[in-house]
């Protein structure tokens, strides 16, 4: 169990950002000459903690690389972490701890919830937030705040190109069904993923997609039995399933004795990660694409790529870094570019120069749009099978989809159109 | 002949194992202080139960002024004017010796429909407690209105436990072994402070009691319980003079237990 | 039609005997001492990850039955050593205060066991496959009936069968009966009431741990887990009608196959219909299902 | 009248909570915003931990199921601001208040009648389960991912209007309506109804012998304590400007009942303590990443065991020893 990430590792990072968290007393007072502190929101502790480890891992790397290169206008990076418990008052709590603190530039955030929540106090409090991993459409769109940027993908272009993926590598599989859970962003993945079947199938295939309708299951549910028994009754060839994480790998538990996998044709999930291989091993189910905030895997040969990936296994001992490693890390190679630019730390400054920024990051170059502070950057996918390694399981391989091939229009303040998906 | 107070007619009520009581009649009467005396186990406290409401008959009638209360539940009847007292005196022990009083007195204001202004007042109305230390005077607690009830002694819980009964100024009390567990001087004092009560108010009294000089003292009417069954009803002096009584209850062991 | 009956009626039953297994622990510690053990689903969350751990000591992830079920044994004694400690070092200095206070200690205790989880191994999910003789499944018809859920129907069968033999049928089971009507009266007769608590409670902890084991294959570990079941066990356990094994065992039933056609039927609310019916018998038996004696 | 410290000390604690408050007030002054922000979540917990002991410390009620109350206090005022901005924003927080009484009304009126105890206790589990789930399925309060955009409202107080998004103006609305809703349940504590919730606290079966409807006042009670604290839930809404179905969940439930026992079942404002206690832990453990819940759970139990009386108790007990008195609970 090489890949475990433990306590030891955790703490050893801890060390490393220990100076943050121990600094807070003095507030503010070094805002122009001592270190430029950057305020890392994640959930630290409670269901999300998993993720937490990742986005600190992440964010230590970049800090300690910019501090080795020199740091940023001649000053060094601080990390101060703070604990979001992925639930909204603990984020604001956070945030304002944050702010207090004197830290006005801030990034992180997991769960969309705490962004929505933190999002509308960012102007009150004269400070910046950049969402490395929380996809909610809304974010960019009915919530944008000028305060607020995403340097990772949202919901809507990941689930798109994840359509235009399957459009174009199988394009015999016309009929879809899905598992999804009983949330606003299980409900907006699906209709994003239906939206895009809508428009790859036809332009891609010139063939027309049948989608039935999806088998809703309860969030964090114990047991898919019944679940299950419905799907197998769908008579599609391809499953979308949009239930993720800890609740797909209990689902895939238990469709083992259904034959769920040899049903289905072709299985995608929009966004687990290593999760479910590393939880199944042997029993993975064969072929299942997976949405990835960032697979290094995928740009072998690239400095910064490979750089994070080395200083990761060399930190934690894990070889398998989730994508939200690779988005923190991008999160503060976004400021430390954007205070070159600005040659300051001061809010209006940095988002000015946050606004239209191209820098590079682990997973190539992304530019920040003016308008509605989302990144274009590129979407990554993996798939996996059993094989009869140690670990049981492999990728068996890898797309990278440009973002420009999948974002919609820019329309801050505005909801978020279908063009496609007319339901 | 006017309706009696309160009347029990074919009593019956079994457990399990035993039968309790059976066919009890008995009759009381306005102004009555009427005592139910037996041997242990007779089915006093049962018999007590099924007239103050704690406990329903399996056949039989309670009837108070006429109407039927058999099935009417304890505190329902206090309504109707019962008042009642618990054999292991039961006071609100976190509170005063005053408060004790003073949630009685409004408890019965507010049941006799009494104009309770300013609802939600902190202090009690001058009339409350006006009321309250009236009633405090009369069992003697004055000297111990701000005692929290949980540190008073066993006889003074018993007289607050009194006067919280008295504050309702029942039709009926219903004392279940108003002396129970007390010195040979307190039951005197007790036995006294009931007279005097009882002189005062003119309500009718109930009660069980095992010390025969209370209830030699303190009754106008005795009803003896045996076995489940009333074996003798009366006058003191009848009853004590009943050669089966005698022979059941005051006899077994010569002079008997509380001989006056 | 058959299996639209069938089907749900099946799941509901593994549904019910999962919370049954769950609440079988509970319900002795209730039904004696009295205590709410929020600290329950903690409880069984350890004895899953020992399982897990005990799983990858003693081999391959290929598992046959005998050894599996070895494992949870073996989990189940590894809580029971903690439930030894846990008895000595807080309920029973609890014991003399207000019971109220022994809720906040369990509350405290079930934080304890998730930090513990996530310092012992750390946060990742984890998942363990279905013993191979147990991996498969019969058909009948539409119905899917996966081999291991009727193991574990028959495994809650004959827990409570076991259960309702040896309170009602053993030396012990009528010690623990009369000092769950009355300790009191049971220690003047001459029971000595604190040992038989702590190994109440031992038995408590030893059951939440084999349950866990055994329940390992059908849920994902992390350490989300303690709270997967214990609302729906605190549900089972009153509706039941105040630990009684026979109530517990007859609601855990009526629950969740209520739940399991509600859910197929209304599926916009998962779940919601387990409380429905929950509230539903707690309005209208207010006692329980198995009012009077407990246990 | 001699003095006795049963009357004294009404005073002293009457003092102790204004002290308190002033605090609360000059807290902006003094600390960061992360600590504001803090502060005015804990005064609404404070309040809504004594609304809870007004069941249970008044009339020995136990509810599993209070921040169900919260939830829809919170989702009601956010709903209704939404839908109808024209109302007088001080009535919207009402009227959330009253609906979540009524609610409780309704359904104490059914349950208090059949069920009581653990009962009752896992009564308003269930329909707290309920609600939970309802809210995290429905659409328009928008699932699992919360109710968003929850605005601070402008108060127009006739002579003038009070922007409450401006600056600090919130919090000291939050903490300014948290004294008064704590005052209202003190007043009610403390009145003759208190007076009357008290008896029934100690012996319901007393209580009915006096002729008290035991039943009538467990409803009041009740419907007092998920009024208020559907108001305290009204108010947490525009604080955070999102409300999540996390807030009705059953560990929310939870919470209350810690801090009352944390602070002391015995003492009117022991909630209040507890939740400061609680806050002050999670303050503190903030920090320690991947062993706060560990550090958490062993103060807590060290609490309980050392201390079973909560802090109010222990801290009775001190002065008791201190001064010898026996002092009212």
């Amino acid at each position: 169990m090489s890949t475990t990430f433990t306590r030891r590792h955790f703490t050893g990072l801890l060390a490393a950002s220990g100076a943050g968290a121990l600094s807070l007393s003095s507030k503010g007072a070094r805002a122009q000459s001592g270190p430029i502190r950057l305020g890392l929101i994640s959930p630290l502790s409670g269901s999300q903690e998993i993720i937490g480890r990742y986005q600190l891992a992440g964010a230590t790397i970049a800090v300690n690389q910019i501090n080795q290169a020199g740091g940023v206008l001649g000053r060094k990076l601080e990390l101060v972490p703070r604990d979001d418990k992925a639930a909204p008052a603990a984020g604001v709590a956070a945030s304002k701890d944050l702010v207090g603190a004197g830290v006005n530039l801030m990034f992180g955030v997991l769960s969309s919830g705490v962004a929505l929540a933190i999002a509308p106090t960012l102007q009150g409090d004269n400070a910046v937030l950049v969402l490395s991993a929380a996809s909610a459409n809304e974010l960019t769109h009915d919530q944008f705040s000028p305060n607020l940027f995403r340097i990772s993908d949202q919901a809507f272009m990941r689930q798109r190109a994840l359509a235009r993926l399957v459009a174009a590598d199988y394009p015999a599989i016309t009929t879809w069904t899905a598992i999804n859970p009983q949330t606003a962003i299980g409900t907006s993945n699906w209709d994003s993923f239906v939206d895009g079947l809508m428009q790859f199938y036809p332009e891609l295939t010139k063939k027309q997609v049948e989608v039935a309708e999806a088998i809703w299951a309860k969030f964090g549910a114990t047991d898919y039995k019944n679940d299950l028994t419905q799907l197998m009754r769908r008579s599609s060839e391809g499953l979308y399933c949009g239930v993720y994480g800890g609740d797909a790998v209990t689902m895939f538990g238990q469709a083992a004795s259904y034959g769920l996998t040899k049903k289905f044709k072709v299985i995608v999930d929009p966004g687990s990660e290593f999760i479910i291989a590393q939880a199944m091993g042997k029993n993975t189910p064969p072929g299942l694409w997976s949405g990835f905030h960032w697979y290094f895997g995928a740009y072998k040969g690239r400095k910064i790529n490979d750089e994070l990936y080395d200083a990761y296994v060399k930190q934690t001992g894990d070889k398998f870094p989730a994508g939200y490693v690779g988005e923190a890390h991008a999160a503060v190679l976004a400021y430390a570019a954007a205070i070159q630019k600005a040659g300051g730390t001061e809010t209006a400054q940095v988002i000015r120069a946050l606004e239209g920024l191209t820098f590079d990051t682990c997973k190539g170059e992304r530019t920040i749009r003016k308008e509605d502070h989302q990144a274009i950057c590129d979407l990554n996918f993996v798939q996996f099978g059993p094989d009869s390694s140690d670990q049981g399981w492999t990728v068996t391989g890898h797309k990278v989809i440009k973002g420009a091939d999948a974002i919609e229009p820019p329309t801050p303040g505005q909801p978020l159109k279908f063009q496609y998906n007319k339901k | 002949m006017s309706t009696p107070l309160l009347e029990a007619t074919g009593l019956f009520k079994s457990y399990p194992a035993v039968k309790v009581l059976k066919n009890v009649n008995l009759t009381v009467a306005g102004g009555d202080t009427f005592a139910i005396i037996g041997p242990n186990g007779a089915g006093k406290t049962t018999l007590f139960k099924v007239l103050s409401g704690e406990l329903f008959p399996d056949s039989g009638q309670v009837a108070h002024e006429g109407r039927d209360v058999t099935t009417v539940p304890a505190w329902q009847r206090v309504r109707l004017g019962f008042g009642r007292s618990f054999q292991v005196a039961r006071v609100f022990s976190d509170l005063t010796t005053e408060d004790n009083v003073v949630v009685s007195v409004e408890a019965h204001r507010r049941n006799a429909g009494l104009g309770q202004r300013r609802p939600l007042a902190w202090a009690p109305t001058a009339e409350v407690r006006e009321g309250v230390m009236e009633t405090l005077r009369e069992v003697g607690l004055v000297d111990k209105r701000r005692v929290v009830a949980r540190l008073l002694s066993h006889g003074d819980k018993k007289r607050l436990e009194l006067a919280m009964c008295l504050a309702l100024q029942p039709k009926i009390l219903m004392l279940d072994e108003p002396t129970a567990g007390m010195s040979p001087a307190d039951r005197k004092s007790a036995t006294e402070l009931l007279a005097m009560v009882k002189e005062r108010h003119g309500m009718t009294i109930v009660l069980t009691e095992h010390d025969m000089d209370v209830v030699f003292g303190l009754a106008t009417k005795v009803a003896v319980l045996h076995y489940g069954e009333i074996v003798a009803q009366g006058a003191p002096d009848a009853v004590r003079k009943d050669p089966l009584v005698r022979d059941i209850y005051l006899g077994h062991g010569g002079a008997g237990a509380g001989h006056a | 039609m058959l299996s639209s009956i069938a089907g749900p009626l099946f799941n509901g039953l593994f549904a019910a005997m999962v919370v049954f297994l769950f609440a079988s622990g509970l319900t002795l510690v209730f039904g004696i001492l009295r205590v709410l053990n929020f600290a329950h689903g903690g409880l069984f969350m350890i004895g899953a990850y020992l399982a897990f751990t005990l799983s990858g000591v003693t081999g391959g992830s290929e598992m046959g039955v005998l050894r599996y079920v070895l494992l949870c044994a073996l989990a189940g004694v590894g809580l029971g050593i903690l439930g030894w400690l846990v008895e000595r070092s807080i309920f029973r200095p609890l014991q003399k205060v207000d019971e109220a206070y022994s809720l906040i200690a369990t509350y405290a205790l079930l934080l304890i066991c998730e930090g513990a989880v996530k310092a012992i191994w750390g946060v990742n999910f984890r998942s363990v496959p279905t013993p191979p003789l147990l991996a498969d499944a019969w058909i009948a018809g539409d119905v899917v009936m996966p081999v291991y859920a009727v193991f574990v129907i028959a495994v809650g069968v004959a827990f409570y069968a076991a259960l309702e033999w040896m309170l009602h049928h053993t030396q012990t089971g009528k010690l623990m009966k009369s000092v769950a009507s009355d300790p009191w009266m049971a220690g003047k007769l001459g029971v000595n009431v604190p040992r038989l608590y702590a190994w109440i409670v031992i038995a408590g902890f030893f059951l939440a741990g084999v349950v866990g084991g055994l329940l390992l294959p059908n849920q994902t570990l992390s350490p989300n887990l303690a709270n997967a079941f214990v609302v729906q066990a605190f549900g089972a356990l009153i509706v039941g009608g105040m630990g009684n094994v026979r109530g517990t065992f007859l609601a855990a039933i009526l629950l969740s196959v209520i739940d399991s056609f509600g859910s197929l039927y209304f599926p916009e609310i998962p779940g919601l219909f387990f409380y429905v019916a929950m509230a539903i018998m707690l309005v209208v038996r207010p006692q329980g299902l198995m009012a009077g004696g407990s246990l | 009248m001699e003095p006795s410290p049963a009357q004294a000390s009404p005073l002293m604690r009457f003092g102790l909570a204004m002290l308190c408050m002033a605090a609360f007030l000059a807290l902006p002054g003094i600390a960061d915003k992360g600590i504001v922000f803090l502060a005015g979540t804990v005064a609404l917990q404070m309040v809504f931990g004594l609304t809870w002991n007004l069941m249970f410390g008044q009339t020995g009620l136990v509810s599993f199921g209070h921040a169900s109350f919260f939830a829809v206090g919170g989702y009601a005022y956010a709903y209704a601001a939404r839908a109808l901005p024209q109302v007088h924003p001080l009535l919207t927080f009402a009227g959330a208040g009253l609906l979540c009484a009524a609610i409780a009304a309704l359904v104490g009126l059914i349950a208090l009648r059949r069920s009581q105890g653990v009962y009752f206790a896992i009564l308003t589990l269930a329909l707290s389960q309920i609600v939970y789930l309802v809210i995290s399925s429905s659409a328009a309060l928008g699932r699992e991912d919360g109710f968003t955009g929850i605005r601070r409202p402008k108060l127009p107080l006739g002579w003038t209007t009070i922007d409450l998004a401006a600056g600090n103006a919130y919090y000291y609305f939050i903490v300014v309506v948290s004294a008064l809703l704590a005052g209202i349940v003190w007043w009610v504590t403390h009145s003759r109804v208190g007076r009357v919730f008290r008896a029934i606290q100690q012996d319901p079966e007393r209580a009915a012998f006096l002729g008290i409807p035991v039943q009538r006042y467990r409803l009041m009670s009740y419907a007092i304590a998920s009024g208020v604290a559907g108001v305290t839930g009204a108010l947490f809404g525009p604080w955070l400007q999102i409300l999540t179905p996390e807030v009705a969940h059953w560990t929310a439930s939870a919470r209350p009942i810690l801090y009352t026992l944390l602070g002391g079942v015995h003492f009117f404002w022991g909630p209040a303590v507890g939740a400061l206690g609680f806050a002050v832990l999670e303050y503190g453990t903030r920090t320690l990443h991947g062993i706060s819940e560990i550090v958490t759970g062993a103060i807590l139990l060290a609490v309980v065991l050392a201390a079973p009386g909560g802090i109010l108790g222990a801290v009775a007990r001190l002065r008791q020893r201190i001064t010898g008195k026996e002092r009212r609970p």
